[in-house]
């Protein structure tokens, strides 16, 4: 193309090869053979696996979401890619292409079909987020989505305290006892009361699928029902200072005999130090220990504070 | 780069011809001083309104924090009964500062509607200039002597922490004011009725920064009487 | 409104109290002038009279004979130090003329030279180019960050670097690229080109201007001087009961980070005065560069969502020195209120990184497509959209915190409707490729890597943005990647578009196409390299910010690591590339080398100082290619009565017409 | 400007960020000495023993005010460190002179001692296997805990009332203070970390910043070594 008279649009319509199909059968050729396999071949691959539940549901949520983007992204490089072989000036040569400024069916095609997905994506979201008790996420206090109870068996409940740079968890229906292991039965649902003792730290409990901030002063509550035996890594997923890298240790789901035997061994072997806890509550108000700015200086030593909101029952009771 | 050939698309080049052009409203360009003195009072204008929003955004921030604070009630220390500072001097400072600021968007007024000449207008904001620094002084004044630790409870630490944005914006406002007062000084000859107004763009500049002055002394007014009712009343 | 402005005639315009470029006022001794020496001279004076008040303050202080740590004297010394830098420089003649109403003195003017960038001036062209190399410094020294605590991460148990060190090092890193990098594209391009782009003589308030400019120098030193006490441990995000926790380096932190928030907000301001008040006639808002667009959006939304970060930080540096409780939840505070406050800011804050590149992204296409901008209203629309939606989205950075339970399916909504106006940078692109005459330049590559790249930065940022997906996700280094791409993908290769791209019109000679081709394949391909193994590391498990991590982890974290090596020398190809353009080869670029239809590609090199010789009158699109019988951009007039002047709007010059 | 000065101006400027840079990466890279154990083979296979102290204050250096642990040199020399080194699969001994007052802890859990021999402590001769709170309790000054090998002692805090304080390190048996022993057995070769789980960072917010947070003061690394 050349001089100052440009084709008119009408007339390179006609001459041009039919783009926009092409693009579109080279994207659904593509997407018809990438989706079917990131669903069935990468899908079972993806992360945080099947171990409990909330684990599972995640990652039924993954493999739909990258089933989704599959196409998606394809499209895009389809496209771009087609556009940098076929539309391209000749070397060395500065030559306007047709002035469109827009198209209102494209247009109005992309956004709705973007709102259209995204509006599926939070239903869909919404969905699995609700479906399996929070899908392990950490629910505050007071949880609204938590596990429809089933009558036979009752959750275990587990307090998770966090501090620097450690875990320790309290078994609160077992006596209330406190150690360093997390040994968790098969099938039976779990609570987490996941909280802090000084600054902000996660549980993430990676293969369970289970992940709550530790605040503290917070009684953060997350759910899960462990399906299969084995080991799983816990880590911390808040930055809280030099040992963070450091703060992780490994739990276990074990059958229920072999909870029931642990659980004893480990009763008896807190028993001495069972006495010095604090009595059970929803999360640890160490008080008079650490002070505020040094014990020297407690800036609030006359008042009583209440120890927690009133709020939040005691899960110790169940 | 590649060398371009001269047979490129330079379709529009040929076409700058003079007839395109007399579309422009010619008026548009008539007098570039003009042009720029209007432009510079639309973005003092715009200007202006963005520090209001600005300081108006940190406010916003610390009311959120009185707000959630209260809500959560963290260890239920939001607030206790006896840490209340003192109320009487509170009042005096509220009636002050407010007085005084509106005091300056009154005098800003009757400036601008050309009612009373430009000492009238100095008078008044040398009025409000020496109040303000009163208020201030009382306000650091009350700090040092709270009844209660800063730490005490979600309450005293916000109280004590907007006490001292509001000290900090309140010296903003004093500057403010203090320097038209000082250019409404040196331009005395000029700005007075019947004065020499050859260097304009002074003068321009001069009212655009009363103006300036008044709608952020107009913005503490209400800010203080916020202040006052979140702290006093509300708590 | 102003008072009655427009029957007020106009004086000579050149003194206009805050507007104008003053002209020089008397000659003295380059050195004796106020300069960046000076400044260091007075940081250091008011250093110690800001250390020396603050012990006077505190020394009795609990808290301070108990832990060695004064806090209030270091964070005196660094404001005070501060505002001795800018008195060095200049800057607080001004305020301080005012305070006795005096007329507000015009700096002097430097000589013709290098002299010019080391000082306080208020050419906006100045301050630019001073804001591309600042910019290009913190982004190295906060890259040299990463390389070496990547090194640390060679091994899953053994240590290079000490674990605090280590955390010191992410959280320079963070914050460096973060904070400083905010004003990447803002500052030098926003700030140098738009007034050339809506055909202004000048910007609104060069003051300002110039003093966000100079904040980031002081911003900087003291963001650095954290790693000589002890660096802060809680990353670039603060959080609280362990930023109150923290010891001195924290303050460094908090104070470098509010400076950094002061000069925000007034390039913000001025930027978005500017654009509103100075358009040419002609100008309208229909015809503004999407370049200008985005930078309007983005000052907008600095002015909205950085006063709330200043606040936050002001609040923890009460915690810090004057004690107030507000984030102890023993006292009546709560660390939810920092994470509330600093995510309002936080997440606008990526969308301040995102919405310069896509003006960058949609103003080169049609350059290099040799098309009109496709969508151009839909295009401006979905960068405004980003930009409100952005203020709904932050609680999404919490859905593990145990805040608002309920609030979740909400703000998943709001962070996905972001994809929408997200979206429509991608339709603009594709629309405005669709039966383009594509030209591939340095700038246009780095285009298409900002495509390819922030491609799979928003499709990640999909699973982050679901409550079920992002419960494996959230503080893995699955969002580490994910904010990589979108930001070092994204808004850094923008950037280094729009450096390639612009280089002729800020120092008249043209990068090397050879050597930028380099940089580009070796970029792109490193920074795929280096982050796409960091998506699966966080899928398989891995938090961030840690110095130890599972051992089978160790493969994928290696080859990261090499991988970030060689993005590293990747950017060293491109400061050769300005060394070997500016200081070996130094072979002058044509006026127009791109052939570009834009305002600010018809003004010769050097570029005078008040840009044009009378204000220009636009006349159509800067996008218009392909037109037929498209009228001229702009035309700069006669002065009144002698009639139109000659059309300024051929792109293409002589090749021999620059200065 | 000539092109040979235009390149120096550039080059000599980029050498010294280079150099600055090189010399803060070593700088950062610069753990503390580790101070090996004395070490000795017996019939039940590797033994090693460590000596170490806490002080409520080190005197001297950067943090004059903050506690710290210090380590024994083989030739008695005490050296303020926390990098230890231990043979691997072997029986240490430890010995820590616990100098600084005691308070409270936040986790009570920390009280008890564990993972040692036998789960049991001498504490100042007397072989204990749980500490207990006392009316006149003077608390607990620090803990030894090496997490991963699931080492935990707790360290009694010398009185308020001591009649001989010691106030800066190193301190010398002649003041006031509580003799801990214990053995643990070590694992396979490794770095294993080691702190403190008292808030002892006086003044810091809930205790546990400042020393509690810098390598070499109330946290470091225990090398274990084939």
């Amino acid at each position: 193309m050349s001089g100052s008279t440009p084709p008119s649009p009408t007339h390179a319509t006609a001459a041009q090869p039919r783009h926009a199909l092409r693009i579109f059968l080279v994207w659904l050729v593509l997407s018809a053979i990438a989706t079917p396999l990131v669903y069935l071949v990468l899908g079972p691959h993806l992360p945080p696996g099947g171990m409990s539940d909330s684990a599972a549901s995640q990652q039924f949520d993954m493999k739909v979401l990258t089933a989704i983007a599959t196409p998606v992204v394809l499209f895009i490089w389809t496209y771009f890619g087609y556009a940098l072989i076929f539309f391209r000036s000749q070397r060395g040569v500065i030559e306007d292409g047709p002035p469109i400024r827009g198209n209102r069916v494209f247009q109005a095609g992309w956004l709705g079909i973007t709102t259209a997905l995204v509006l599926f994506l939070f239903g869909f979201g919404t969905y699995e987020l609700i479906h399996p008790a929070g899908a392990g996420a950490g629910e505050g206090p007071n949880p609204i989505w938590s596990p429809v109870s089933s009558s036979s068996t009752k959750p275990l409940e587990v307090q998770v305290i966090a501090q620097q740079w450690q875990f320790t968890y309290r078994y609160l229906n077992a006596g209330g006892f406190e150690t360093t292991q997390l040994y968790l039965p098969v099938d039976r649902p779990v609570v987490f009361h996941v909280t802090s003792l000084d600054v902000i730290h996660g549980f993430w409990a990676y293969q369970l699928g289970v992940k709550a901030d530790a605040n503290p002063g917070v009684d953060n509550v997350a759910f899960t029902t462990p399906t299969q035996l084995g080991r799983f890594e816990v880590r911390c997923s808040e930055l809280c200072g030099i040992w963070h890298g450091a703060m992780y240790n490994n739990g276990y789901v074990v059958s229920a005999g072999a909870f029931s035997q642990w659980l004893t061994k480990e009763q008896q072997r807190h028993a001495p130090d069972l006495p010095l806890l604090p009595p059970a509550a929803p999360y640890y108000n160490p008080g008079a220990g650490g002070g505020f700015y040094g014990s020297g200086q407690e800036p609030n030593a006359t008042a009583t504070p209440s120890p927690f909101p009133s709020s939040v029952t005691s899960p110790a009771g169940s | 780069m590649a060398e371009h050939s001269v047979s490129d698309g330079r379709s529009g080049a040929a076409a700058a011809t003079p007839t395109s052009v007399q579309d422009v409203p010619v008026h548009a360009v008539v007098d570039e001083q003009a042009f720029y003195a209007r432009a510079q009072a639309n973005a003092s204008w715009a200007a202006s309104r963005m520090f209001v929003a600005i300081g108006a955004t940190v406010y916003g921030a610390l009311v959120f924090s009185y707000f959630y604070l209260r809500s959560l009630d963290s260890n239920g220390l939001w607030h206790q009964p006896s840490q209340h500072p003192p109320i009487l001097l509170s009042v005096v400072m509220l009636g002050l500062g407010v007085t005084s600021s509106l005091l300056f968007v009154w005098a800003t007024r009757r400036l601008r509607a050309g009612r009373r000449g430009v000492l009238d207008w100095g008078v008044a904001s040398a009025i409000t200039t020496g109040v303000l620094a009163l208020t201030v002084g009382l306000s650091i004044w009350q700090l040092s002597r709270l009844p209660f630790a800063p730490g005490d409870s979600g309450y005293a630490s916000v109280f004590v922490g907007t006490e001292v944005v509001t000290i900090g914006m309140l010296l903003i406002e004093l500057y403010q004011i203090e320097t038209v007062l000082a250019r409404s000084i040196r331009l005395r000859g000029v700005l007075s009725p019947g004065g020499d107004a050859a260097d304009s763009s002074e003068v321009m500049a001069f009212r655009l920064a009363v103006d300036a002055a008044s709608l952020f002394a107009g913005f503490m007014a209400i800010v203080l009487v916020g202040v006052f009712v979140l702290f006093y009343w509300v708590s | 409104m102003a008072l009655d402005i427009t029957s007020s005639p106009a004086g000579d315009g050149g003194t206009l109290a805050t507007g104008g470029v003053p002209a020089a006022r008397r000659t003295r001794n380059d050195w004796l002038r106020p300069n960046v020496l000076w400044g260091l001279v007075g940081a250091v004076i008011g250093y110690a009279i800001g250390h020396w008040a603050g012990n006077a303050i505190a020394h009795n202080w609990q808290q301070v004979q108990g832990s060695d740590q004064n806090n209030v004297s270091l964070v005196l010394g660094y404001l005070v130090g501060s505002v001795g830098f800018l008195a060095g420089l200049g800057i607080v003649n001004y305020p301080l003329a005012k305070l006795v109403g005096r007329q507000p003195p015009a700096p002097e003017e430097a000589q013709p030279g290098l002299g010019k960038f080391f000082r306080y001036t208020l050419d906006h062209k100045v301050v630019g180019a001073q804001y591309l190399v600042a910019m290009i410094l913190y982004f190295m020294v906060g890259g040299l960050f990463a390389l070496l605590f990547r090194t640390e991460l060679l091994s899953p148990t053994s240590h290079v670097i000490t674990p605090d060190a280590y955390i010191e090092l992410v959280g320079m890193h963070g914050t460096m690229m973060m904070m400083m990098m905010t004003s990447a594209i803002i500052g030098p391009f926003g700030n140098y080109l738009v007034p050339l782009m809506i055909g202004s003589k000048r910007v609104a308030f060069p003051r300002l201007e110039a003093l966000s400019l100079w904040l980031t120098p002081a911003a900087f030193v003291v963001l650095l001087s954290g790693l000589l006490i002890g660096g802060f441990p809680t990353g670039w995000t603060g959080y609280a009961p362990l930023a109150v926790q923290a010891t001195q380096g924290m303050d460094s932190y908090l104070v470098s980070f509010g400076l950094m928030a002061l000069s925000l907000l007034f390039g913000a301001v001025n930027m978005a005065a500017t654009i509103i008040s100075h358009r040419a006639p002609g100008m309208t808002f229909g015809r503004l560069p999407i370049f200008v667009w985005a930078m309007l959006s983005t000052a907008s939304i600095m002015v909205l969502a950085v006063p709330v970060l200043f606040a936050g930080l002001y609040l923890m540096l009460m915690d810090r020195t004057w004690q107030t409780a507000f984030f102890t939840w023993q006292h009546g505070g709560s660390p939810y209120l920092w994470e509330n406050l600093f995510w309002f800011f936080g997440h606008p804050e990526v969308y301040l990184l995102a919405l310069p590149s896509f003006g960058i992204l949609a103003e080169l296409l049609p350059v290099f497509a040799r098309k009109p901008a496709f969508g151009y209203r839909t295009v401006v629309a979905g960068l405004i959209g980003v930009g409100v939606l952005s203020f709904f989205v932050w609680q999404h950075h919490l859905f593990m915190s145990g805040m608002n339970p309920d609030m979740r399916p909400v703000v998943m909504l709001t962070t996905e409707l972001i994809s929408v106006p997200t979206g429509i940078v991608y339709l603009g692109a594709i629309g405005t490729l669709w039966r383009a005459k594509i030209r591939i330049t340095v700038p246009m590559l780095f285009c298409l890597g900002l495509l390819f790249n922030f491609l799979l930065g928003g499709i990640t940022g999909v699973f982050i943005s679901d409550v079920p997906a992002d419960t494996t996700l959230h503080g893995s280094f699955f969002v580490l990647a994910h904010f990589h791409y979108t930001i070092m993908g994204g808004y850094m290769f923008g950037f280094f578009a729009g450096v390639y791209y612009w280089f002729p019109r800020f120092t008249g000679l043209q990068l090397s196409e050879k050597i930028g081709t380099w940089h580009f394949w070796t970029m792109i391909v490193f920074f795929n390299s280096t982050f796409l193994p960091l998506f699966a590391v966080g899928l398989l498990g891995q938090p961030r910010r840690v110095f130890e991590y599972q051992h089978r982890l160790q493969g994928l974290n290696d080859w990261a690591t090499i991988s970030a090596y060689l993005l590293g020398v990747s950017l060293l190809i491109f400061l050769w590339n300005i060394v070997w353009t500016t200081a070996i080869k130094n072979r002058p670029s044509s006026m127009n080398p791109w052939h570009s239809l834009g305002l600010e590609w018809t003004i010769p090199y050097p570029t005078p100082l008040e840009n044009f010789d009378r204000v220009p009158v636009v006349l159509s699109s800067p996008y218009d290619y392909g037109v037929p019988d498209r009228p001229p951009v702009a035309v700069v007039p006669e002065p009144v009565g002698v009639g139109c002047g000659p059309a300024l709007s051929d792109p293409v010059r002589e090749e021999d017409q620059h200065g | 400007m000539s092109k040979p000065g235009r390149l120096l101006a550039i080059i000599i400027p980029f050498l010294i960020a280079a150099t600055l840079f090189i010399w803060g990466g070593l700088k950062l890279s610069r753990y503390p000495a580790a101070i090996a154990a004395t070490t000795s083979s017996t019939s039940n296979g590797a033994e090693a023993s460590l000596t170490m102290q806490t002080v409520p204050a080190l005197g001297s250096g950067p943090h004059p005010d903050w506690v710290s642990y210090l380590i024994q040199r083989p030739d008695g020399q005490w050296v303020h460190t926390t990098m230890l080194q231990v043979p691997a699969h072997a029986l240490v001994h430890v010995t820590i002179l616990q100098y600084d007052t005691g308070s409270d802890l936040r986790n009570p859990l920390m009280n008890q001692p564990q993972g040692t021999v036998g789960g049991t402590i001498t504490v100042n001769g007397q072989t204990v296997d749980a500490l207990t709170p006392k009316n006149d309790a003077p608390g607990i000054g620090h803990t030894f805990t090496i997490p991963a090998l699931g080492v935990s002692v707790p360290l009694e805090g010398v009185p308020d009332t001591a009649k001989n304080p010691c106030s800066a390190a190193p301190c010398t048996t002649n003041y006031s203070h509580n003799t801990i022993q214990f053995e643990f057995r070590t694992g396979a070769a490794g770095l294993y970390h080691w702190q403190c789980f008292v808030p002892c960072g006086t003044a810091f917010l809930y205790g546990n910043g400042g020393p509690m947070q810098t390598l070499g003061f109330m946290g470091g690394f225990l090398k274990v070594v084939a």
